[in-house]
C-alpha cells in the first residue's frame, strides 16, 4: 500500500526501474534537405522544458479581491469527464439546474478553463491525461474532486488501476462527497468553491508549482510509462 | 495508222504498269517497267511521225532545199534516243539493286522489304 | 564565269575522278571538294553580281544556237540563289561525308558531284526535256548516294525510290512529248509565252492533259502527300549528309522545276498547287507527330516544308514582287535548318528522338539545334519569319483565309513536334553515347547555323519592315551568347546594367501607359534579376534566354507598327520558352507553353494581317480604322492571341506547370513580367478598336465573361493545389482574369484598375514566387504540406509573404485594397451585371488560397528535417524586401504611380475619372484616403498591442508540441500539421467546378491528332509496290479533282 | 469630412458606448436563447465578469510572434471597422473616421481581423485551429457573396458608395428604407448576415468538442479577453453597416440601440430554431437560396 | 485480288488520261517551227547530214552529255553496288559448264568485226543512221560475246575506266572549247565544217560522237564486266 507522504517531504519509496522511453520520443537522426544529418530530441525540441512558476497575487489587495470575485463568479469548467461522476455534470446545463446563472460554464479547451472537476474515480491512465490537462490550464486554476473515489478510492479502494487519493497528484481545492453526489451537491460545492476563491484561498496552482517535485514524484510513482515532459505547458 | 501505233504504245505502258503493280517479284517488276518504257518510246516516235515522209537524213533523196517538206520531225527521234539510254541506265541500276536486295534477304518478294514504314 | 561551267565542272571532275587510280582516294576527295567549291564560288559570284544589280539575268545558249532550237539555261536571281544553295549543300555534304566516301572511293565522289550538278541543272535549264534528263540524273545519283548509308535498310529505300521514279519518268516523257506536239517547242519560255498568248493548241484538250502529266510528274518529286512513302524511307535510312542534300538541294530544285512548269500551265493550275501543297503540309506535319526516329521525323518535316513552299507557289498570282521573298524565305530557312539538323543527326549514333539529350552537354550544338528549330518554325530573326509575315498579309488581303488558316495550323503542329523534340534534347536523360565531335562535322553544322543567321539578317534587310537583327535590345540579348563563358554573377551585373540603361535611354519616349509597363519590365526585371546573383557557376544558357525575353518585352512596348509588335511578341515568346524549359521538370509544360503561345501568336499574325488588308507598314493606331466588315474578326483573333499569354480560362492549361516548374528566379519573371505582355496587347487592342460588335454580340462583353470566369476558376483551382508554386501560378490566372475584366469594362476606372493590377500583380506575384522559391530551395520541396512552422526560421520570407497576401487579397490598408476600391467604382458605371457576380465570388476565394499559402508554409508544425534551416539566401530575400517597401509605399501614396496614368486615361475616357484632393481620392461614387486608413489602423493596432504587452509580457514561450491535444500529446509534426487537402469541405461543395474539362478538351484534340497520325501511318506499309500504287492513285485522284473543277 | 482632433474623444466615446452596449446585448441575447431552452440564463452582467476574469488571469503562454499579434489584429479589425463606419446619422462627430473611406473600405476591412486571427491561430500549431480556419474561410466566401451582391445592388440604386449618402437617401419615413425600396437586396444581405454571425446553423466553425472551438483553441487569458472584447464590438460594427445600408441608419443613440438589437435578434431567432449545417451544406445553402436572390437584386435594380 | 482490282481501277484512270491524249491527237501535216528550223538550217549551220545526229550532238548536246552521264553514273553505281560482291581471292572459284566450241570459234572470228563495225557506226554518225550510242552498244556487245564464251575471264578494269574517263573528259573539254572558241557550250563549230556529206565534216560532231561511242562502249563493258564478276551470294 502506498505510504502517506506529506507535501514537501522527500519520497522515501524506492524508485522503480525506469521503463524505456517510447520510440517516438527517443532521439532520432534525420536528414536535412541540404544533406546534413541532425539529431532531433523530441522531448527537448518539441516541448518547453521550463518548470511552472509561482504567480503572486496583484500588489494591491483590493485589486486582488476584485479579481478573485471575478474569478469566483466566472467559473469555466474544463469539459473533461474523467469518471462516472461526469454524468452528474450534464444536468447542470439543463433548465432544471441551470448552472449558467451562477456564472458557471463549460469550455472545451483547458487553455480557457479555470476549474477542473475530477468527476469520480481516476484510473492511472486517465490520471496522466488529467495531469496534462491541468497543467495546460492557466493560473489561477482550481480542482474539485467529485465523489468518494477522489478522496480515498471509494469502492475501488483496492483496485490495481485507480488512484486512491487525488490530492497526492493534483492540488485539490474542494471535495464533494457522495457516490455519486447529486447535481444539487455539485452546485452547493461550486458555491462553496466561490467562497474559497473570494477568500483568496484558491491558490492551488501556486501550491502545485511550489511543490512541483513532490507532485511529480507522486505522479511518476503510479504512472510507469511517463512519456512526456515534466510539465505540460 | 499512226494512232494505232500510239495506242499500242499506250497499251504497252498500261500493261507494263499493271505488271509492275501486281507482280511481287522484283525481277518481274523490272521487266514490266521495261515493257512500259518500250511503250513510252513507241508513243514518243509516233508523235513525230508525219504521214508519207522519210527519215531526217539529208542525202541524195532528201536535198537540203526541200528537206522541210520531205522529212519527218527529227526532234522526237532525238528525244527517244535519250529516253532509251536513260531507261537502260535505270534498268541496269534496278538490276544491280535487285541483286543486292536478294543478297540481303534471299528473296525477291518486294513485300518483304518493309522494315522502313510509317 | 559562265554558269554552264557549274555543270561542266561537275561533270568533268566526275569523269576525271574515274581516271584516277582507286588508291588515290585522298587526292580524289580533295579534287571533289575543290570542284564543289569552285561550283559554289561561281554561283556565289553570280548571286552577288545579280543582287548588287551589276548585271541582270542572263540567258546561256548552248550549241551556238538560240532557243528554242537549242537548249538554253538561265541565270537569274532565284537561279543564282538556288544554285548556290545546292552547290554549297553539296560541298558541305561532301565534307561531312568524308569517311564513307573515303571508304567507298572515287566513284561515290563522282556520284555526289553529278548529283549536285544535276540539281543545279534542274534549276538552270529552260528546256523541258533537258529538265527530264537532269531529273533522271538526279534520280540515278540519288539511287547511288543512298547507298552511302551505313543503314542496311537504305537499299530497299533506294529501290522503292527507283520504282516510283520509273512511273514518274513514264508520265513525264508522255507529258513532254505531247506538250511538244501541242506547242511545237521544248523551250519552257516558248511554251509559256504560247499558252499565255492564248494559243489554243498548247493548253486545250491534249495539251492540257500533257501539261497535267508533266506537272504531276514534277510534283511527285516534291513528295506530295500521300505519294511520298518512298521519300520518307530515304530520309530515314540514307546517310544524314545525303538526306541533307535530298531535303535542301533536291527539294529546292524540284520546287523550282515545278515553278517553271507552272509558267506553262499558267494561273489556272495554281489552285491545284495550293491544294496539293497545303494538304501535304498539314498531313505531313500531323504524321510527324507520332514519329520516334529523328531522321524520319525530319523527313516528314521536309515533306511538309516543301509542301508549304508549294502552297506558296500556288499563291504566286497574288504575291507579285514578294513571291521570291516569301517562297525564298521559307525555302532557304527550311533548307538551311533541315540540312543542319540532318548533319547534326549525323553526329549522333542513336536514332531515337530522346537520344538527342546527349546534346545537352554541348551548348554550342544545342544552340545550333535551337537555331534550326526556330528557323523551321519561322521565328524571328530567321527568314521564315519575315516570309510568314508577308505571306499572311498577302493572303489575308486577298481573302484567302482558308489557306492562311491551314498554313498556320500546319505550322503550329510542326512547332509542336519540333519543340517537343527540343525539350527532349534539353531535359531527357542522356543515353550513354558519344557525340561525334569530328571537326569537319561540327564545322559543317556551324556553317549552317551561321548561314541561317546570315540569311535572317539578309531577309530582315530585304523585308523593308525593319530588321529585327538590328534592334539594340535583341543584339544585347544575343551578345550574351558570346559572353556565356563568363561567370553568372558577372553576366548578371551586365544584364541588370543593360536593363536599367535601356530604361534610362528610352524613358523620355514613353507615354504614361508605356512608362508603367516600361518600369515593370525593365526596372522590375532588374530587381528580379538581383535574385539571380544567388546562382553560382556559369549558368549556361540562362542569360541569352532571359535577355531575349526582356528584349522582346522592351521592343513590344515601343512598337509602333504591327510588324514591330509581332516580332517583339515572337521574340519574347521564344526567350521565355527557353527560360521556362530550364526548370527541372518543366519539359511538358514548356512544350504546352510554346504551343499555346505560338498558336496565340499565329492568331495575332492573322489578326494583324486581316486588319492591314495589305497595307505595310501598318501602324498599331491603324487598328482604330479597320473597316466594320473585318473589325470583329480582327478583334477576335487579336484577343485570342493575347489571351493565350494572359492565360485566360480555356487557354490557361500551360500556365500552372510552366510557372511552377520554372527555376526560382524564373518564376517571378515569367509570372510577374511576362504575363503583362498579354495585358499590354489588350490595352493596345481596346485602345484602338474599342467596343466591337460581332453578329450583335458585344465582344468586350464576351471578354468580360472570360475575365470573370478566369478569375473564378483560376482562384478556385488555386485553393486545391498542394504545390506552393502551382498555387501561385493558378492564382495568376485568376489575377489576369481580374485585369482582363477591368479592361473589358471599357471605362476609365476599369482601365485604371487593370493598370493597378499590372503593377500590383508584378510586385506581389514576383515577391511571392521569390519567397516561395527561396523556401523551396531551402526545404527541397514545393509541397506545402511538407513544410510548416518556418516563421521563426525564415522571418523575412514570412514578412514578404504576409505583406504579399494582405496586398493581394485586397484587405486594407495595403495597396491591394486600392485595386478593389477602384474596381467597385469601375463596375458601378458598367451595365454588365452578371459577370460581376462571378467576380464577387472569386474575391473571397483568393483569400482562401492565400491563407493556405502562408499557413501551411510558415505556421503550424515545423518538421524534423527543417529544424536547422536558414533564412533564404540574401540575394533572394533582397528583392523581396524591396517589394515589401514598395508595397507599403504604394499603399500610402498610390498617387505616385496612378495619378499620371489617371490623367492619361482621361484622354480615352473623359468621364468617371478620379479626383485627387490632398490625401483623399474621390470618384463619382465614393472616396478613399489611403493615408488616413493607414494612420487609423496603425494607431489602433499599436495601442492594442501595447495593452496586450502590458498584460501579457511575462507569457511563457512554449514549443510546438505544447498544445492542447484532447488530453493527449502530438506524436509527430507531420501528423499534427493540418495542411493537405486544406479546403476539403470546399472541394465537397464546389469541387465540381474544378473538373479539368479544359485539360480534357485540349488533351482530346492532341489525342485526336496523334490518333489520326497513327492511323494514317499505317498507310505507309513500307512496300515499294504499294508506294507505286499510291503514286498512281494520287495521279488519278488529282486528275479527277482538277479536271472535275476545270473546263 | 476631414479629420479633427475632436474626433478622437468622440471615437473613444463611441467605442465605450458600443462596448458596454455590446456586453449587455450579447448577454441579453444569450439569455433570450436560454429562455428559449427553458433556462434562466446568465446574469445580464456576466460578460463583464468573464472579461475581467480573463484580463485578470495571472499566467499566459505564447506560441510565437503571430500568435501574440493575432488577437491584436482581431480587435484592431473590430475597432477599426466600427470607427470607419458612421455610427449616428447626421452627427459629424459620431461619424468617426468614416472620412478615410467608403462602403468598400468597410466591406474589405471586415477581413482584416479574420486574417490576423487566422494567422495567430495558425501559429499556435494546433491542427484544430487550422481546421477551424479552413471551415470558417470556406463558409465565409460563400456567405459574403449575397452580401456583396446586395451591397452592389443598393450602391447602384443610390448611385453612391458613401455610407452617409446611402443613409441620407433613406431618410423620411421607414418606407424609404432599403428594406422596402429594395427588399430582394435586403433579404440576400440578411441571409448573408446569418452566415457571418457564427450562430447556428452556421457555427460548425466553432464546433466545441470536435475541434475544441476551432481557431481560438489555444487562446486564453488576455488574448482571449481581447478577442472577447472584439466579440462584442465586431458584430455591432457589422450590424451598423447593415443598419445604415438597409434599415435607414440611426439618427440618435436610442434608435441605434433599438435597431441594432432588432437586427441582432434576427440571427438569434434563426439560431435557436435551426440545427447546425456542415460546411459544404451551408455553402450549398447559400448557393441555392441566397445567391439567386442577390442576383435577382442586382438584375432588377 | 483487291490489289489487282485496285490496279485495274487506277490504271483505268490513267488510261482515261492516255485516251484523252490519244483522241485529242491530231497528226501534224507540216513540220512545226522547231523541226522546220532544223530541217532548213542544219546543213548550213552545222554541216551534218543526219539531222537527228545534229540535234543530239549539238542542238541538244546538253541532253546527250547528260545521257552519257547517265550511263557513266549507272556504271559507277553498279560498280559501287556490286563492289562488295566481287569474287574474293582465296575463296573457291565458281565451276561453270564449258561453253561450246562453236561459241569459242565464232567469237574469235566475230569480235574484231563487231568492234570494227561499231567504230564505223559512231564515226559516221553525222552522215548515216547510227551514232555514238549505237556504235558504243555494238562495241560493248563484243565484250558480251567474250564474256559468254568465258564467263571467268577477267578484264582490265583500269583500262575500261581510263577509256571511259578520258572520253568523258574530252567530251566536256570540247564542250567548254565551244564556249571559248564558238557560239556556246558544245558548239560543234570549233572545227571547220568541211564538205557537207564527207567523213571529216560537221565540225566536232564526229569527234564528239566518237568520244560518246568510246564512252558508251566502255561504260556498257564496265557494267557487263561488273555484273559478270559478281558472285552469287553465298
Amino acid at each position: 500500500m502506498e505510504a502517506f507522504v506529506k507535501p514537501g517531504e522527500k519520497n522515501r519509496l524506492k524508485e522503480r526501474p525506469e521503463r524505456p522511453v517510447k520510440q517516438e520520443l527517443q532521439p532520432r537522426v534525420v536528414k536535412t534537405p541540404d544533406g546534413q544529418e541532425i539529431t532531433v530530441e523530441p522531448l527537448k525540441d518539441y516541448y518547453c522544458e521550463a518548470p511552472p512558476r509561482v504567480h503572486p497575487p496583484a500588489y494591491a489587495k483590493i485589486v486582488e479581491d476584485l479579481f478573485n470575485w471575478a474569478r469566483a463568479e466566472s467559473l469555466w469548467i474544463l469539459g473533461f469527464g474523467t469518471g462516472c461522476g461526469a454524468i452528474e455534470m450534464r444536468p447542470l446545463m439543463t433548465p432544471r439546474f441551470d448552472a449558467y446563472r451562477y456564472g458557471i460554464q463549460w469550455r472545451p479547451t483547458p487553455r480557457q478553463a479555470n476549474l477542473f472537476v475530477i468527476s469520480g474515480y481516476l484510473s492511472v491512465k486517465t490520471l496522466k491525461r488529467a495531469i496534462r490537462s491541468y497543467e495546460q490550464m492557466q493560473n489561477p486554476k482550481y480542482v474539485v474532486g467529485l465523489g468518494s473515489c477522489t478522496i480515498n478510492g471509494g469502492m475501488y479502494w483496492d483496485s490495481y488501476n485507480t488512484i486512491k487519493r487525488l490530492d497526492r497528484y493534483l492540488p485539490v481545492d474542494l471535495y464533494i462527497t457522495g457516490c455519486m453526489p447529486r447535481p444539487e451537491a455539485l452546485l452547493a460545492g461550486f458555491l462553496e468553491l466561490k467562497k474559497i476563491i473570494k477568500a483568496g484561498k484558491g491558490e492551488g496552482a501556486n501550491r502545485y508549482a511550489e511543490n512541483f517535485d513532490w507532485y511529480k514524484a507522486n505522479q511518476k510513482q503510479v504512472i510507469h510509462d511517463w512519456d512526456m515532459p515534466d510539465y505540460s505547458w | 495508222m499512226i494512232l494505232v501505233s500510239m495506242a499500242a504504245g499506250f497499251l504497252l505502258i498500261l500493261m507494263g504498269l499493271y505488271g509492275a503493280l501486281t507482280n511481287r517479284n522484283i525481277l518481274r517488276m523490272i521487266v514490266a517497267f521495261t515493257i512500259a518504257s518500250t511503250g513510252v518510246n513507241l508513243v514518243l516516235v509516233s508523235v513525230g511521225y508525219l504521214a508519207g515522209r522519210t527519215a531526217p537524213i539529208l542525202d541524195a533523196a532528201v536535198p537540203v532545199a526541200d528537206a522541210a517538206e520531205r522529212i519527218i520531225d527529227p526532234v522526237p527521234q532525238a528525244l527517244v534516243l535519250t529516253a532509251i539510254v536513260i531507261g537502260l541506265g535505270i534498268t541496269a541500276l534496278m538490276l544491280a539493286y535487285a541483286f543486292k536486295l536478294y543478297e540481303t534477304k534471299r528473296t525477291l518478294d518486294i513485300s518483304k522489304f518493309t522494315e522502313l514504314k510509317g | 564565269m559562265s554558269p554552264i561551267l557549274i555543270i561542266a565542272i561537275g561533270l568533268g571532275t566526275a569523269f576525271l575522278l574515274a581516271f584516277l587510280d582507286n588508291r588515290l582516294r585522298a587526292t580524289a576527295y580533295a579534287i571533289t571538294l575543290v570542284a564543289l567549291a569552285v561550283m559554289s564560288w561561281i554561283a556565289a559570284d553570280w548571286l552577288f553580281a545579280l543582287s548588287s544589280g551589276s548585271t541582270g539575268p542572263v540567258e546561256i545558249f548552248t550549241a551556238g544556237t538560240k532557243p528554242p532550237f537549242a537548249i538554253n539555261l538561265r541565270m537569274g536571281l532565284a537561279e543564282a540563289a538556288l544554285t548556290l544553295l545546292i552547290t554549297v549543300t553539296g560541298l558541305l555534304a561532301a565534307v561531312f561525308l568524308k569517311e564513307p566516301m573515303m571508304r567507298l572511293g572515287r566513284r561515290s565522289m563522282a556520284v555526289l558531284l553529278i548529283a549536285t550538278m544535276s540539281f543545279a541543272g534542274i534549276v538552270l535549264t529552260r528546256d523541258v526535256f533537258n529538265l527530264f534528263v537532269f531529273f533522271e540524273l538526279a534520280v540515278i545519283s540519288t539511287g547511288g548516294l543512298v547507298l552511302l548509308s551505313d543503314d542496311a535498310r537504305a537499299l530497299s529505300a533506294g529501290f522503292k525510290y527507283l520504282i516510283v521514279s520509273q512511273v514518274i519518268s513514264i508520265l513525264l516523257l508522255i507529258g513532254i512529248i505531247f506538250l511538244y506536239h501541242a506547242g511545237g517547242s521544248l523551250n519552257i519560255d516558248d511554251l509559256a509565252a504560247a499558252s499565255a498568248a492564248g494559243n489554243s493548241t498548247v493548253l486545250l484538250k491534249s495539251g492540257a492533259l500533257a501539261f497535267f502529266l508533266l506537272f504531276i510528274a514534277l510534283v511527285a518529286e516534291l513528295k506530295p502527300f500521300p505519294a511520298n512513302g518512298w521519300a520518307l524511307d530515304i530520309y530515314e535510312s540514307a546517310h544524314p549528309a545525303f538526306s541533307a542534300i535530298f531535303s535542301a538541294a533536291a527539294g529546292a530544285a524540284s520546287l523550282y522545276a515545278v515553278d517553271k512548269a507552272l509558267l506553262i500551265g499558267g494561273p489556272a493550275w495554281l489552285p491545284v498547287a495550293t491544294a496539293i501543297g497545303l494538304s501535304t503540309f498539314v498531313a505531313a506535319n500531323v504524321l510527324a507527330l507520332s514519329q520516334t526516329s529523328d531522321r524520319r521525323l525530319l523527313g516528314y518535316s521536309s515533306v511538309a516544308q516543301i509542301g508549304l513552299v508549294f502552297a506558296v507557289i500556288g499563291q504566286k498570282d497574288l504575291l507579285g514582287d514578294q513571291y521570291l521573298f516569301i517562297a525564298g524565305g521559307i525555302l532557304l530557312a527550311h533548307a538551311v535548318a533541315k540540312a543542319g539538323l540532318y548533319w547534326l543527326s549525323g553526329t549522333l549514333p542513336e536514332r531515337a528522338l530522346t537520344s538527342w539529350a546527349e546534346l545537352k552537354h554541348h551548348p554550342v550544338l544545342l544552340f545550333a539545334f535551337a537555331s534550326f528549330v526556330a528557323m523551321l518554325v519561322g521565328l524571328p530573326p530567321f527568314p521564315g519569319f519575315y516570309a510568314k509575315w508577308q505571306l499572311a498579309h498577302a493572303l489575308a488581303a486577298d481573302g484567302r483565309y482558308l489557306v492562311l488558316g491551314l498554313i498556320l495550323l500546319g505550322a503550329l503542329i510542326e512547332a509542336g513536334y519540333l519543340f517537343r523534340w527540343f525539350g527532349y534534347a534539353l531535359k531527357r536523360e542522356a543515353p550513354a553515347q558519344q557525340v561525334d565531335l569530328s571537326l569537319h562535322k561540327i564545322g559543317v553544322v556551324l556553317i549552317a547555323v551561321a548561314a541561317g543567321w546570315g540569311l535572317g539578317y539578309l531577309w530582315g534587310d530585304l523585308s523593308g519592315l525593319g530588321n529585327v537583327l538590328t534592334a539594340l535590345p535583341l543584339l544585347f540579348a544575343l551578345s550574351f551568347l558570346a559572353l556565356d563563358w563568363l561567370p553568372a554573377k558577372v553576366k548578371n551585373a551586365i544584364a541588370i546594367a543593360g536593363l536599367v540603361a535601356w530604361f534610362l535611354v528610352s524613358y523620355p519616349g514613353y507615354d504614361p501607359l508605356r512608362l508603367i509597363f516600361g518600369v515593370i519590365i525593365l526596372i522590375g526585371g532588374a530587381v528580379i534579376l538581383l535574385a539571380s546573383f544567388e546562382t553560382h557557376g556559369r549558368r549556361i544558357g540562362f542569360y541569352p534566354s532571359a535577355m531575349l525575353m526582356y528584349a522582346g518585352l522592351a521592343m513590344l512596348i515601343v512598337a509602333e507598327d504591327s510588324f514591330g509588335f509581332f516580332a517583339a511578341w515572337e521574340i519574347l515568346t521564344l526567350g521565355s520558352y527557353f527560360l521556362i524549359l530550364r526548370g527541372k521538370k518543366s519539359e511538358p509544360h514548356a512544350l504546352s507553353y510554346i504551343v499555346f503561345s505560338l498558336g496565340g501568336a499565329f492568331a495575332i499574325l492573322a489578326g494583324f494581317a486581316v486588319a492591314a488588308q495589305g497595307t505595310q507598314p501598318f501602324a498599331l493606331q491603324g487598328l482604330a480604322d479597320v473597316s466594320a466588315t473585318f473589325a470583329p474578326y480582327v478583334f477576335i483573333l487579336l484577343a485570342a492571341g493575347f489571351m493565350t499569354k494572359t492565360a485566360a480560362i480555356g487557354l490557361h492549361i500551360w500556365l500552372p506547370g510552366a510557372h511552377a516548374e520554372a527555376e526560382t528566379d524564373v518564376s517571378p519573371m515569367v509570372s510577374g513580367i511576362l504575363l503583362k505582355a498579354g495585358l499590354y496587347g489588350f490595352f493596345i487592342l481596346l485602345m484602338t478598336m474599342g467596343k466591337t460588335q460581332f453578329y450583335g454580340v458585344e465582344l468586350t462583353y464576351v471578354l468580360l465573361w472570360i475575365g470573370a470566369l478566369s478569375a473564378l476558376l483560376g482562384n478556385l483551382m488555386a485553393i486545391f493545389q498542394e504545390d506552393a508554386k502551382r498555387l501561385l501560378a493558378y492564382s495568376s490566372i485568376g489575377q489576369m482574369g481580374y485585369a482582363l475584366f477591368g479592361l473589358a469594362l471599357m471605362n476609365h476606372l476599369g482601365w485604371l484598375m487593370a493598370l493597378m493590377f499590372v503593377i500590383n500583380h508584378y510586385v506581389y506575384k514576383s515577391m511571392l514566387f521569390l519567397s516561395v522559391g527561396g523556401i523551396a530551395k531551402r526545404t527541397g520541396t514545393k509541397l506545402m504540406y511538407r513544410m510548416g512552422g518556418l516563421i521563426t526560421l525564415m522571418p523575412l520570407s514570412f514578412i514578404a509573404v504576409l505583406v504579399g497576401i494582405i496586398a493581394m487579397s485586397g484587405v486594407p490598408p495595403l495597396s491591394g485594397f486600392g485595386g478593389r476600391w477602384i474596381f467597385y467604382n469601375a463596375i458601378m458605371s458598367s451595365d454588365a451585371r452578371l459577370p460581376m457576380v462571378i467576380i464577387f465570388l472569386s474575391g473571397p476565394i483568393a483569400f482562401l488560397y492565400l491563407f493556405r499559402l502562408i499557413h501551411t508554409i510558415f505556421l503550424g508544425q515545423l518538421k524534423d528535417e527543417h529544424r536547422r534551416l536558414k533564412e533564404a539566401p540574401f540575394w533572394i530575400v533582397l528583392p523581396q524586401m524591396l517589394f515589401v517597401a514598395f508595397l507599403i509605399g504604394f499603399a500610402i501614396f498610390p498617387g505616385l504611380a496612378l495619378r499620371r496614368v489617371d490623367a492619361y486615361l482621361g484622354s480615352f475616357f473623359p468621364s468617371h475619372g478620379l479626383a485627387w484632393e490632398g490625401l483623399t481620392i474621390t470618384s463619382e461614387y465614393g472616396y478613399w484616403s489611403p493615408v488616413s486608413i493607414m494612420i487609423v489602423v496603425a494607431v489602433i493596432f499599436v495601442v492594442l498591442l501595447a495593452w496586450l504587452v502590458f498584460l501579457n509580457h511575462r507569457a511563457q514561450k512554449v514549443k510546438q508540441f505544447n498544445i492542447v491535444f484532447a488530453a493527449e500529446r502530438p506524436y509527430r509534426p507531420e501528423t499534427t500539421h493540418f495542411a493537405w487537402n486544406f479546403f476539403a469541405p470546399y472541394r465537397k461543395a464546389l469541387g465540381f467546378l474544378t473538373e479539368p474539362l479544359v485539360t480534357r478538351f485540349w488533351g482530346g484534340i492532341t489525342g485526336t491528332l496523334h490518333g489520326t497520325a497513327d492511323l494514317t501511318r499505317r498507310f505507309y506499309t513500307g512496300d515499294g509496290q504499294v508506294y507505286a500504287f499510291h503514286f498512281v492513285g494520287f495521279v488519278v485522284i488529282v486528275y479527277l479533282l482538277s479536271m472535275g473543277v476545270r473546263p | 469630412m476631414t479629420f479633427e482632433w475632436m474626433k478622437i474623444p468622440f471615437a473613444l466615446l463611441t467605442l465605450f458606448i458600443v462596448v458596454n452596449y455590446g456586453l449587455l446585448l450579447t448577454a441579453l441575447m444569450q439569455k433570450i436563447a436560454a429562455r428559449v431552452g427553458g433556462r434562466y440564463g446568465i446574469p445580464i452582467y456576466q460578460n463583464y465578469i468573464d472579461l475581467l476574469k480573463n484580463y485578470a488571469l495571472r499566467s499566459a503562454i505564447t506560441h510565437g510572434f503571430m500568435f501574440y499579434l493575432g488577437p491584436v489584429f482581431r480587435l484592431t479589425g473590430g475597432v477599426g471597422l466600427l470607427l470607419f463606419v458612421p455610427t449616428i446619422y447626421g452627427s459629424a462627430m459620431f461619424s468617426n473616421m468614416s472620412f478615410a473611406g467608403d462602403l468598400i473600405l468597410a466591406l474589405y476591412f471586415i477581413f482584416f481581423g479574420s486574417l490576423g486571427m487566422a494567422l495567430g491561430a495558425g501559429e499556435s500549431g494546433h491542427p484544430y485551429s487550422a481546421i477551424g480556419v479552413s471551415r470558417g474561410l470556406s463558409q465565409v466566401t460563400m456567405a459574403e457573396l449575397p452580401l456583396a451582391l446586395a451591397v452592389f445592388a443598393i450602391a447602384v440604386q443610390y448611385q453612391t458608395l458613401s455610407i452617409t449618402e446611402i443613409v441620407a437617401a433613406q431618410q423620411g419615413g421607414f418606407l424609404h428604407w432599403t428594406l422596402f425600396t429594395n427588399p430582394l437586396a435586403v433579404i440576400a444581405a440578411m441571409l448573408s448576415f446569418l452566415g457571418s454571425m457564427m450562430r447556428p446553423p452556421f457555427d460548425v466553425v466553432l464546433a466545441p468538442q470536435e475541434i475544441p472551438i476551432g481557431p481560438p483553441t489555444e487562446y486564453h487569458s488576455a488574448y482571449l479577453a481581447l478577442m472577447q472584447t472584439n466579440r462584442v464590438i465586431f458584430p455591432i460594427a457589422k450590424i451598423v453597416i447593415f443598419m445604415n445600408l438597409f434599415f435607414g441608419g440611426a439618427s440618435n443613440w436610442p434608435v441605434f440601440f433599438v435597431k441594432v438589437f432588432a437586427i441582432y435578434m434576427v440571427s438569434v431567432l434563426v439560431g435557436v430554431v435551426f440545427p447546425r449545417f456542415r460546411v459544404e451544406q451551408s455553402i450549398r445553402w447559400f448557393m441555392v437560396w441566397a445567391v439567386p436572390i442577390g442576383i435577382a437584386a442586382i438584375l432588377i435594380v | 485480288m483487291i490489289r489487282h482490282a485496285l490496279a485495274v481501277f487506277f490504271l483505268l484512270g490513267l488510261g482515261t488520261v492516255f485516251a484523252g491524249l490519244l483522241l485529242g491527237y491530231s497528226p501534224d501535216t507540216e513540220l512545226n517551227l522547231t523541226a522546220r528550223y532544223y530541217a532548213e538550217n542544219t546543213a548550213n549551220d552545222l554541216g551534218a547530214a543526219n539531222i537527228v545526229t545534229a540535234i543530239i550532238v549539238t542542238y541538244r548536246g546538253l541532253d546527250t552529255l547528260g545521257e552519257v552521264t547517265v550511263l557513266f553514273l549507272t556504271a559507277a553505281i553498279v560498280a559501287l553496288v556490286l563492289a562488295q560482291s566481287r569474287h574474293q581471292p582465296g575463296t573457291p572459284q565458281r565451276v561453270l559448264p564449258p561453253s561450246g566450241e562453236l561459241l569459242h570459234t565464232g567469237s574469235r572470228l566475230l569480235v574484231p568485226l563487231i568492234v570494227l563495225f561499231g567504230v564505223y557506226v559512231f564515226v559516221n554518225g553525222h552522215l548515216t543512221p547510227g551514232g555514238g550510242f549505237q556504235g558504243g552498244a555494238i562495241v560493248a556487245s563484243s565484250m558480251l560475246l567474250l564474256l559468254l564464251t568465258d564467263p571467268l575471264r577477267r578484264f582490265g578494269h583500269r583500262m575500261i575506266a581510263r577509256v571511259e574517263s578520258l572520253s568523258g573528259l574530252f567530251y566536256v573539254a570540247i564542250g567548254v572549247l565551244g564556249l571559248v572558241l564558238a557560239g556556246g557550250f558544245l558548239d560543234n563549230r570549233i572545227l571547220p565544217l568541211g564538205d557537207f556529206g564527207s567523213l571529216f565534216s560537221a565540225g566536232a560532231i564526229p569527234i564528239i560522237y566518237s568520244l560518246v561511242g568510246l564512252k558508251v562502249g566502255a561504260e556498257f563493258s564496265s557494267m557487263l564486266v561488273n555484273l559478270s564478276e559478281t558472285e552469287k551470294p553465298q
